[in-house]
């Protein structure tokens, strides 16, 4: 047997609704049609009554997440596509972020959000937002990368009591297969080595862990070892696991699929130059996408978001320096 | 519609038209004047930080759907709603708490004036983006379906400013595809802020819209407490028994500032001559009078009353410990194995 | 490319219960038809990247309204609006070179399929986010009373699930206020994606909506084109007589998948019995025959003629050099002076 | 005559509405009433038709204001506060930041947001969204921190052909005032070196630069020369004067006062620490915002934001590394 990134998100919602009686799911197209990307696949047959479609409305989507979850349910939202998020995003960041600290009622609803970038998707079908949820207070983000990861997250989100943006990458959705769903976890909050090596650290999530580790396997060839740590969570950021990668090899490279400014890779950069900076033996660097918007077209979009061309020349003049 | 019974010289008959909890409810419209009085002038006086904004005008809508909420029912009152939340069961400690900022207030000083509620006890507290919250009322309408409780309803409010948002819009259309049974009672004040209905919107009548989302809608005089607990309690009762979500538009003047700070001298004098710039406070006073519910030594006594205990809550909120930096955990999420280890 | 009058053997008395421009429409959602289908099996033939999103079924909604809008007047089409983009003035060489992502279409492969425009043209480029475009309409036609523009209107576009979005409510109701001449077509095709109306909205008609916002509204049957033109037209002729906006609600059923990737097999067979599952292209053309407004031949001969000119054109754009990350120059803004220098 | 930041707001946009017939002003109260804040007093009868009050809708405000702008006018927004321009947030990142690329049609619309934090104001009526803006592309972000600025970088946002985020900082509206209006103006882009010094380069933006002045000050008694850096816009960033100035120290404290994670002090640290490692002789440090809604009490917000105490105590830390 071996399922995909996307089953494993499946199979982590079936779990969750079978286990957990608080849980349902509330999105666009989620219910009979099992969602836009089937990661819901079959859950309204097998759960009658707790896989709902919505309205076009992602801020009440959100808001309706919210009170059910104030109420002590363990709502599950999906919007179509991370993109649209941007009008949920103050129920998010303004309702959800805010009520345990305003109230001492924690507000344990979960958003997921197709996130990322794929050929032909273009401007608005393509985004990553973890930095703008991250930025926020009363949020917890995170960014799997793997089967596994995809799989214990997503059941470690609907457990915990706060509010988390589930960022799923939708290149990986296909593109990623394991043999089979892990028996254990790694908690919400550590980061993982994901390749150990001793020259250089590539910290990295999501999509680009894949990208990074194509490099790392590459550049291995030349001699290099590389280290490639995977955060998971982008928040919390594991800045420990991270230090000690820094610590190992001297040398960071940051690599993020959202735009240059701000978000993951200057966070993650910030930390170490703060808490790091004698471990570093040259300056830290950073790739990320472009800044403009996700092309449509294939070439655009492939220049615009880093790749293992781009990765793999920072990480080598990184090498040099 | 009260008037429209149109009685007086009292006898059982006439104060058989009143509806029953009309004492009640101006008990608690009384308590609410009284102590956004006391807090204008705690304002004024420097005592408060930030705003207050009053319900002056509105007591009658707001305690109308509030009166006839129970426990397990949904409350998600906004700013002018004060009465509301009194009849919701609030308590004039928690006003007093909030606003002077005491650490032993329901928000421990972290939020402050309006935005208070306590929301294990089905009492939401509002964030200010207006709209937001009738999505998050229908939700928790939602959860009590989910877990199978019985004979429960919520009830939101909204300025007529407040529907031109987009989130409202959501809010009243997810709640109609829910069929839950959620009350929207929305007041026209004919303000929002400085902004006239003519720039707010261009419809005839708002309460049309219910129509548009499948709810059944009410317009009614909300100056007037009886035909607000006749409607309002109506609709929760429709609520309750099963019919569609309810919404109810009334019409009033904001006998206030927006806030207190705001001298409202845009108000033009022309529109305070309208029967809907009444004060539905003194219309209700002056109906006690008439029918003889109440005369005019008890309510002296009643706002004394009031004015003791709001005095004394204030004093001993004044005299509680303010919230310090150094006391707070500084952690906006519950889980303390997520918190991010900040550089 | 249009024969307007393409009359011949028929009794002028039955013409002329036709609308004067039905022939014409007929034209356009030919060539719609034809075009569309060549799209379909072009993705399916894996030569366009991304998805293909098609209007079958509501190419009489969508042309009615295009065809009266004039040069100076504003279109702001969504993705079922093929042939309204073609009545509206768009290239057949346009929308091959953006499906394909010429570098010379007006997008130049950095925007794709339908999320195309000429703003320049007046025809704008909507962004995925649904409703979003209703208020943009709104102020290009604001700008326009701005700068003394007379006699323009601006026609934008929905479907049914995009009402439930907030920034539609808050674009209509911004219109309302602003009076500005602003037509808004909604197209009911009882889905959205895999959401069947019951799951989108719980009132009876949605053209009620209008009357809340301050809209004059209609309710049409979207697969009968004379109704389509007739209702239409005569909104966009109101709404440039400064009448307010107006409002129309198509009733159709979607003849296709949300996007060529989706079999829909969830429309049930029940619901493609309905009367408005009818296909507004056979009704049309059927109209058209038993009118002699055109026969069998002449209509094969028009189809062969647009697939040719398609044809020639998708040929065209795939001989055209692909844009190139190395010739982009990866800026956002235009200003020169104000790009970030990032690291 | 004396002038204050807000007075200078209101005088801008006097002007542009007088030289520039493109321009109007949209937005809740900003007509008759002149705004919340009274940034917008008489110009509505001054301008009469071109100063409209709105409905309480702040996606249709701006989304109204790109049709205009895509037609040629130049429309300025009043958000009531920074905070209600998260519901507004999509047609700005998703419409405005992306037309000009898409369409090679650009779109001036100038978005203020009177933003930051004032005592009692509590978790929404407070907050700076800067970095919300300055992840996306295709905006310009400014956060004008003086009268001078408040003035000609509103002047430049009308004229500038791109969106424009005009961060104006609540605190600052009547604490601040100069003598007059000034007669020339740093572009756009320009960072200005507020303070000059040797000893450390404290980078900062908007309110915190006098917060950061009032400890340069409070340091100088004690021997130190801290340099203190305007950004003035957070987009573009001039990296280039930040580096000089690093040059000069040697020392680096970013100090903003949004939330901690990202946002462009993490911004400013990651290309400090990627294009002038070797100019640091310590690590670089930030004071942010805690992560936690902004509060309410008094006592609780002037804990909660950066202060002259805990930017002088990461200054004296930073300087015995
Ligand atoms: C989304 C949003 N935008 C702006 C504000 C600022 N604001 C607070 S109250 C108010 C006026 C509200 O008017 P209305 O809804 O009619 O209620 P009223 O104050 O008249 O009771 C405004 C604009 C807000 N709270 N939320
Ligand atoms: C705000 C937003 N949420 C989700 C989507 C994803 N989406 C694209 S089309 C569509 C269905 C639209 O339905 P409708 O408005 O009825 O138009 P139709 O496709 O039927 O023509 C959805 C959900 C979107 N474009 N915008
Ligand atoms: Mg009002
Ligand atoms: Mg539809």
């Amino acid at each position: 047997m071996s399922i995909t990134y996307l089953e494993a998100i499946r199979e982590a919602q079936a779990r969750a609704l079978k286990e957990d009686d608080r849980v349902f799911i509330y999105g666009q197209d989620v219910g009979a049609f099992g969602g836009a990307f089937k990661a819901t696949k079959g859950l309204a047959k097998e759960f009658p009554g707790r896989v709902l479609d919505t309205p076009i409305s992602e801020d009440a989507m959100v808001g309706t997440a919210i009170g059910a979850a104030i109420e002590g349910m363990r709502p599950i939202v999906e919007m179509q596509f991370a993109d649209f998020s941007s009008v949920a995003l103050n129920q998010i960041l303004n309702n959800a972020g805010t009520h345990y600290w305003r109230t001492n009622i924690p507000c344990p609803i979960t958003v997921r959000l197709p996130s990322g970038g794929t050929k032909g998707s273009g401007p608005f079908h393509s985004q990553s937002m973890e930095a703008l949820y991250a930025h926020y207070p009363g949020l917890v983000v995170v960014t799997p990368a793997t089967v596994e990861d995809a799989y214990t997250m997503l059941l470690d989100a609907v457990a915990i009591d706060d509010p988390v943006v589930y960022c799923e990458h939708k290149y990986l959705y296909y593109h990623l297969k394991a043999d089979k769903l892990p028996a254990d976890r790694l908690p919400i909050g550590q980061a993982r080595v994901a390749r150990a090596g001793r020259d250089l650290s590539i910290v990295t999530y999501s999509a680009m862990l894949h990208d990074s580790l194509a490099v790392a396997e590459e550049m291995a060839a030349e001699g290099y070892e590389i280290e490639v740590i995977d955060l998971r969570s982008v928040k919390p950021l594991d800045t420990d696991t991270v230090l000690a990668s820094v610590a190992r090899t001297g040398r960071l490279l940051c690599v993020g699929e959202s735009f240059p400014w701000g978000g993951v890779t200057a966070e993650v950069i910030a930390r170490v130059a703060a808490e790091g900076f004698h471990l570093l033996d040259a300056a830290p660097r950073r790739v990320n996408a472009k800044d403009t918007p996700i092309p449509y077209h294939p070439n655009l979009w492939s220049a615009h978001r880093p790749n293992s061309k781009s990765i793999g020349a920072a990480a080598r003049q990184l090498l040099r320096e | 519609m009260l008037e429209t019974a149109g009685r007086k010289g009292s006898s059982a008959s006439t104060r058989a038209a009143l509806h029953d909890r009309y004492l009640e409810a101006f008990r608690w419209m009384l308590l609410t004047r009284v102590f956004e009085e006391k807090l204008a002038s705690l304002y004024r006086g420097g005592m408060i930080s930030g705003g207050v904004y009053v319900g002056r005008g509105q007591e009658a809508v707001s305690v109308a759907g509030a009166l006839f909420l129970q426990k397990g029912d949904i409350f998600s009152p906004l700013i002018r709603d004060q009465a509301g939340r009194f009849a919701f069961g609030e308590s004039i400690l928690d006003v007093a708490r909030t606003y002077l900022g005491s650490r032993q207030g329901p928000m421990r000083g972290r939020d402050g004036n309006i935005h208070r509620g306590r929301p294990a006890e089905g009492y939401y507290a509002m964030i200010s983006h207006l709209g937001a919250m009738t999505s998050v009322t229908t939700g928790a309408l939602l959860a009590k379906r989910f877990k199978g409780e019985k004979n429960f309803v919520g009830l939101t409010t909204i300025g007529e400013g407040g529907m031109s948002a987009g989130a409202f819009h959501e809010g009243m259309n997810i709640a109609a595809v829910e069929q839950v049974p959620l009350v929207v009672v929305a007041t026209n004040n004919h303000y929002a802020y400085s902004t006239p209905n003519e720039r707010e919107f261009a419809c005839v009548d708002l309460a049309e819209r219910a129509k548009g989302y499948g709810f059944e809608g009410y317009a009614i005089d909300g100056t007037d407490l009886g035909a607000c607990l006749e409607t309002i309690g109506g609709a929760i009762k429709r609520a309750r028994a099963g019919r569609p979500p309810q919404f109810v538009v009334a019409t009033v003047l904001r006998l206030s500032g927006h806030g207190e700070h705001d001298d409202a001298s845009y108000i033009t004098e022309e529109v305070k001559l309208e029967p809907f710039a009444r004060d539905c406070f003194k219309v209700a006073e002056e109906t006690l009078l008439k029918h003889e519910l109440a005369d005019r030594e008890t309510i002296a006594k009643w706002r004394r009353e009031f004015s003791a205990e709001i005095e004394e809550a204030v004093g001993r909120a004044q005299q509680e410990a303010a919230p310090q930096g150094d006391e707070e955990d500084w952690h906006a999420i519950s889980d303390r194995g997520l918190i991010d280890q900040m550089g």
